[in-house]
């Protein structure tokens, strides 16, 4: 395999085809790879298939872009700062996109087994619970498990039994293997060696889970670096495909040792319940802006500098936080 | 230091801080806890600070036994990582601790509960139908199906305690059998992976545990509150035979900690 | 969980009991918990049953002193130092002992899913084997897959279709969950947890997967030290049971920045063919030894030394290791 | 530069070191490598030397695109970490590359094997009352099974290339499909999870190849050998057909990185 290639947000997000499975790293309003969102947005991606660990401000601006059709995943919020995904919310009930919910644990077993080449995840956790009511099967109701979508099994699980320790049934859940992964990651290496500072969430099997890998990072260093400490990388160059430079990729999502989470922009965001604030919200943030570097101005040096972590704690110390 | 563990009196406390301090009661010392954001990471740290030095904590993002000097807003918070013990990912919070068996309690949340502890906190009305979308499991349901004990912490209303909730998010002590749909009990469908349940249910007005059968029963009643707005406010009827009194408030120290050490910066006590 | 009990040699030995399932640290001839082993066969342990991932010098070693009925693993010897396990080679000729052979990818898969509470992994790796073959299942033709043994589940494997994409039939192996891991592992801190330098070899599984878990260190450190980088630690103190502080407890293996494999040693040991040589070898080295020290004065200072590791690059640039 | 691209002559080089330039040509700029200890190590290093800088090897044990500064005498050595990309563990190796399908190129020893390139590295005699005993599998059959191309490394001996092995170790192109044990082609045991297979043996004394249905033929010679000493040392009847040459001797820029550059303490190449 050759080294990952170096190109722009706009080569990026072209890659991304029309009704393409997608996936994301980071952990709902951490790490994520927004910029990558905002073009896909700004190229009027539809169709898109969501799997997803647990999904954040990126993928809920996705749905409320309306280029979503089909969401798996576990979870969609921000945390304390907004509980509930909106844009998901205000879809599934309208009907205008399919949604089959998870686990936490079973998205990530069925990750790993994408990760690793496995058919499935054994797991036996959230047994006993509506995630394996075939009646709230939205997939298999759709129509869509008929073994012609390359990014649908045929079954949303089988129960299988132990037959070395008769241990009873547990579910086995399918792998998933993505068209596309994006990934922010704070620092890439030149010959493409991935570092994360700290927790790992569930990036290093979004790598290996997806055909295509597009990683969007705030620096570009020497390999020699990172390779100096070989047990603190994620991934080697040649499981990455694309590598984008781009400062402050996933804000307003934070990034640890680099920025906080921008609470007030994911508040701000998470207050919308229409489509027409969502498009207003689009207009100002998305279409508005002529490019990275214009949004970042618009954000302004200010709102930056607060959010910017210090460098020996990895957060921010001068962001407001609470009512004291 | 008499003073500090003196109980407060009504008036020197807030309804959140009582639901803070019954909440770390329920933390043992060396237990390995599975807790989301807000008040369960408040009342950990509660105890840690009390009664449960040893008690170490799990957030799902995957940093295990971390002592933030900051409160954390977000289980994948930069701040959950300050002296943990380990910053990892979610395979190992998921598959690496819970799924392997090793932890003693979960702190959860949830926006509907039946007797049995059912919890949804997914949709309201028909799945295929919704009328109101919450955020979906995370790891609600699989802490909640592993951990040898799991704790829910609740807004207290007749249309969140209700007779079957409308999705099985996390699954209680009678829970259906899939892909059959029969009725059984947890332990039947868990088979040798059974660990526990929920054990307790934490609202804004009292406090409920659940017997030998798997119903809930009412167990202590929070200051300024009867047994009988209890029942006012569950929709389903409701075991009160055993009430063991009332909820003890926090004391003064447990206030103290708590608006001076574990939340100075009022994120989650305003 | 209360934090991990700190022991001593002969304490932790003691813990293991004959007839256990156990299992280790380490990669062949690096980072093994030697010493325990040493004074297993000083306790003169009886028909253990090891899985390993691969064997190496502790573990022929155990095997040459006829404490081990049952050995599982996927491979065994001493590397470039000493191809092949000889201890067990005699014995699985001599039918002392029962051999059950595995790839690599088996026995790591089997070792994780013990550690993950798993009740089988699914592998696809050396299929067409003989490694499958029934009528080689020396387990099952002792009449061990009876369902009556708690470390030996009723079959070697199973084959299984893919319900979910139709990829075809793969393997699933059991689970394992061995009675005791000894571990050796450079450092630990105060409150239990447990740092390696660089390769972590099987050892977080290893220790997630055992029942009871013993690790053997060059180091107590302060846990706070430890808890500055998160990210490189491999265990947390609830998640083993016993510390044996004990410098040099890996000898004649290695430690990636403590010392060298003494590959003298090894291959001196290696040399032994029969029964009566390796009396003489534990004569001398383990039962003609007062205590742990007196093994390290019996190696002597200039040995030592010449394996002690460069705190730059992690090994011994002063050991002789070619013939230039 | 041109005298050092010059082949060596006979005399001007050992055996091993054409074995290790034969082995290095099989290594294509890029691969994915994934290798043990030893001569395979060696032939590595040179291709990357030469005209495979950009490939990447991992070693078992968990190290990954290492560049060490001195040769490892094991898969798990101090040294193989120098400057990788990656230093994890077994499962890394394992799972998240191997069983992952990131393998390009295995490169494997064995003690015994047959014209469909099964190799046995276990057993001699009967499994269950064996003669000798080998090391085992290890990552053999792993990397063989999985890997797209796999060479082996082995001395040309007639007892070693048999019509049948002792103990099939690692997959050739017809295998048996257990547990029934029929005989079939590696393609239908593996389905949608084949990969590849065994592409190349090399000896002390010719390289082999297989053809399309799975049968091993004699490539080329090695200098001061003929068809018929490799006729002469092997089990089974050999498809000498095919035969394109003699084997290219080493060039002397080759043996100069070997023994001052990759090998300059002696360890396998005295």
């Amino acid at each position: 395999m050759s080294q990952p290639k170096k190109i722009n947000l706009a080569e990026a997000a072209a890659l991304v085809q029309d009704g393409d499975q997608i996936t994301f790293s980071g952990f709902t309003i951490w790490r994520r790879p927004v910029a990558l969102c905002y073009e896909l947005i700004r190229q009027r991606k539809k169709d898109l298939h969501l799997f997803e660990v647990q999904g954040g401000f990126h993928s809920d601006l996705l749905v409320g872009a309306g280029c979503v059709k089909i969401w798996e995943g576990a979870w969609m919020g921000q945390e304390m700062l907004g509980k509930i995904g909106e844009n998901l919310a205000r879809k599934q009930i309208s009907g205008e996109i399919l949604v089959d919910d998870y686990s936490h644990g079973h998205t990530v077993g069925r990750l790993m087994a994408g990760a690793l080449g496995l058919p499935f995840f054994p797991c036996a956790l959230a047994m006993g619970t509506d995630i394996f009511n075939p009646e709230y099967d939205q997939l298999a109701k759709a129509g869509l498990r008929d073994g012609r979508h390359r990014n649908i099994p045929a079954k949303k699980y089988i129960m299988a039994d132990d037959p070395f320790f008769n241990r009873g049934e547990c579910a086995l859940l399918p792998a998933v293997n993505p068209d596309v992964a994006l990934v922010y990651a704070p620092i890439v290496g030149d010959e493409g060696t991935v570092r994360i500072l700290s927790q790992s969430y569930s990036d290093a099997e979004v790598i290996k889970a997806s055909k295509t890998v597009i990683v969007i990072c705030e620096e570009i260093v020497p390999d020699s670096y990172l390779r100096r400490d070989p047990a603190a990388n994620l991934a080697s160059g040649y499981e990455i495909d694309y590598i984008v430079e781009c400062p402050w990729a996933a804000h307003p999502t934070g990034s640890q040792f680099y920025y906080d989470a921008d609470a007030d922009f994911l508040k701000a965001f998470n207050k919308i319940r229409e489509q027409k604030a969502f498009d207003e919200f689009a207009e100002k943030w998305i279409f508005g802006v002529k490019s990275h570097e214009d949004y970042l101005e618009k954000l302004g040096v200010r709102r930056l500098e607060e959010l910017r972590a210090s460098k020996i704690s990895g957060y921010s110390s001068r962001v407001k936080r609470g009512t004291r | 230091m008499s003073h500090a563990s003196e109980y407060c009196k009504p008036g020197e406390f807030k309804p959140i801080d009582l639901l803070a301090a019954a909440a770390a009661r329920e933390v043992n010392d060396g237990d390995v806890v599975f807790a989301g954001t807000g008040l369960p990471m408040l009342a950990i740290t509660l105890a840690q600070q009390e009664h449960a030095p040893n008690a170490v904590c799990i957030y799902e993002a995957g940093s295990i036994d971390g002592r933030p000097l900051h409160t954390p807003t977000s289980v994948g918070d930069a701040r959950c990582t300050y002296q943990a013990s380990k910053a990892a990912g979610l395979f190992e919070a998921f598959y690496g601790q819970l799924h392997s068996g090793t932890v003693d309690l979960g702190f959860l949340g949830g926006a509907e509960i039946d007797k049995y502890g059912n919890v949804n906190c997914t949709v309201l009305g028909d799945y295929n139908h919704p009328k109101k979308r919450f955020t979906g499991s995370g790891g609600n349901s699989d802490i909640c199906s592993y951990a040898k004990r799991t704790v829910f912490i609740m807004v207290q209303e007749k249309r969140r305690f209700k007779e079957q909730v409308d999705y099985v998010t996390s699954p209680g002590w009678r829970v259906k059998k899939w892909p059959s749909g029969e009725w059984v009990t947890k332990q039947e469908v868990y088979k040798s992976y059974f660990k526990g349940g929920v054990s307790t249910v934490i609202t804004d007005m009292a406090v409920f545990r659940f017997d030998e059968t798997g119903e809930m029963y009412l167990d202590t009643v929070h200051p300024g509150f009867t047994v009988q707005d209890v029942i006012d406010n569950v929709g389903f009827k409701l075991n009160v035979s055993r009430v063991s009194g009332q909820t003890l408030p926090p004391t003064k120290k447990q206030v103290e900690l708590l608006y001076q050490v574990i939340d100075p910066e009022g994120i989650f006590l305003p």
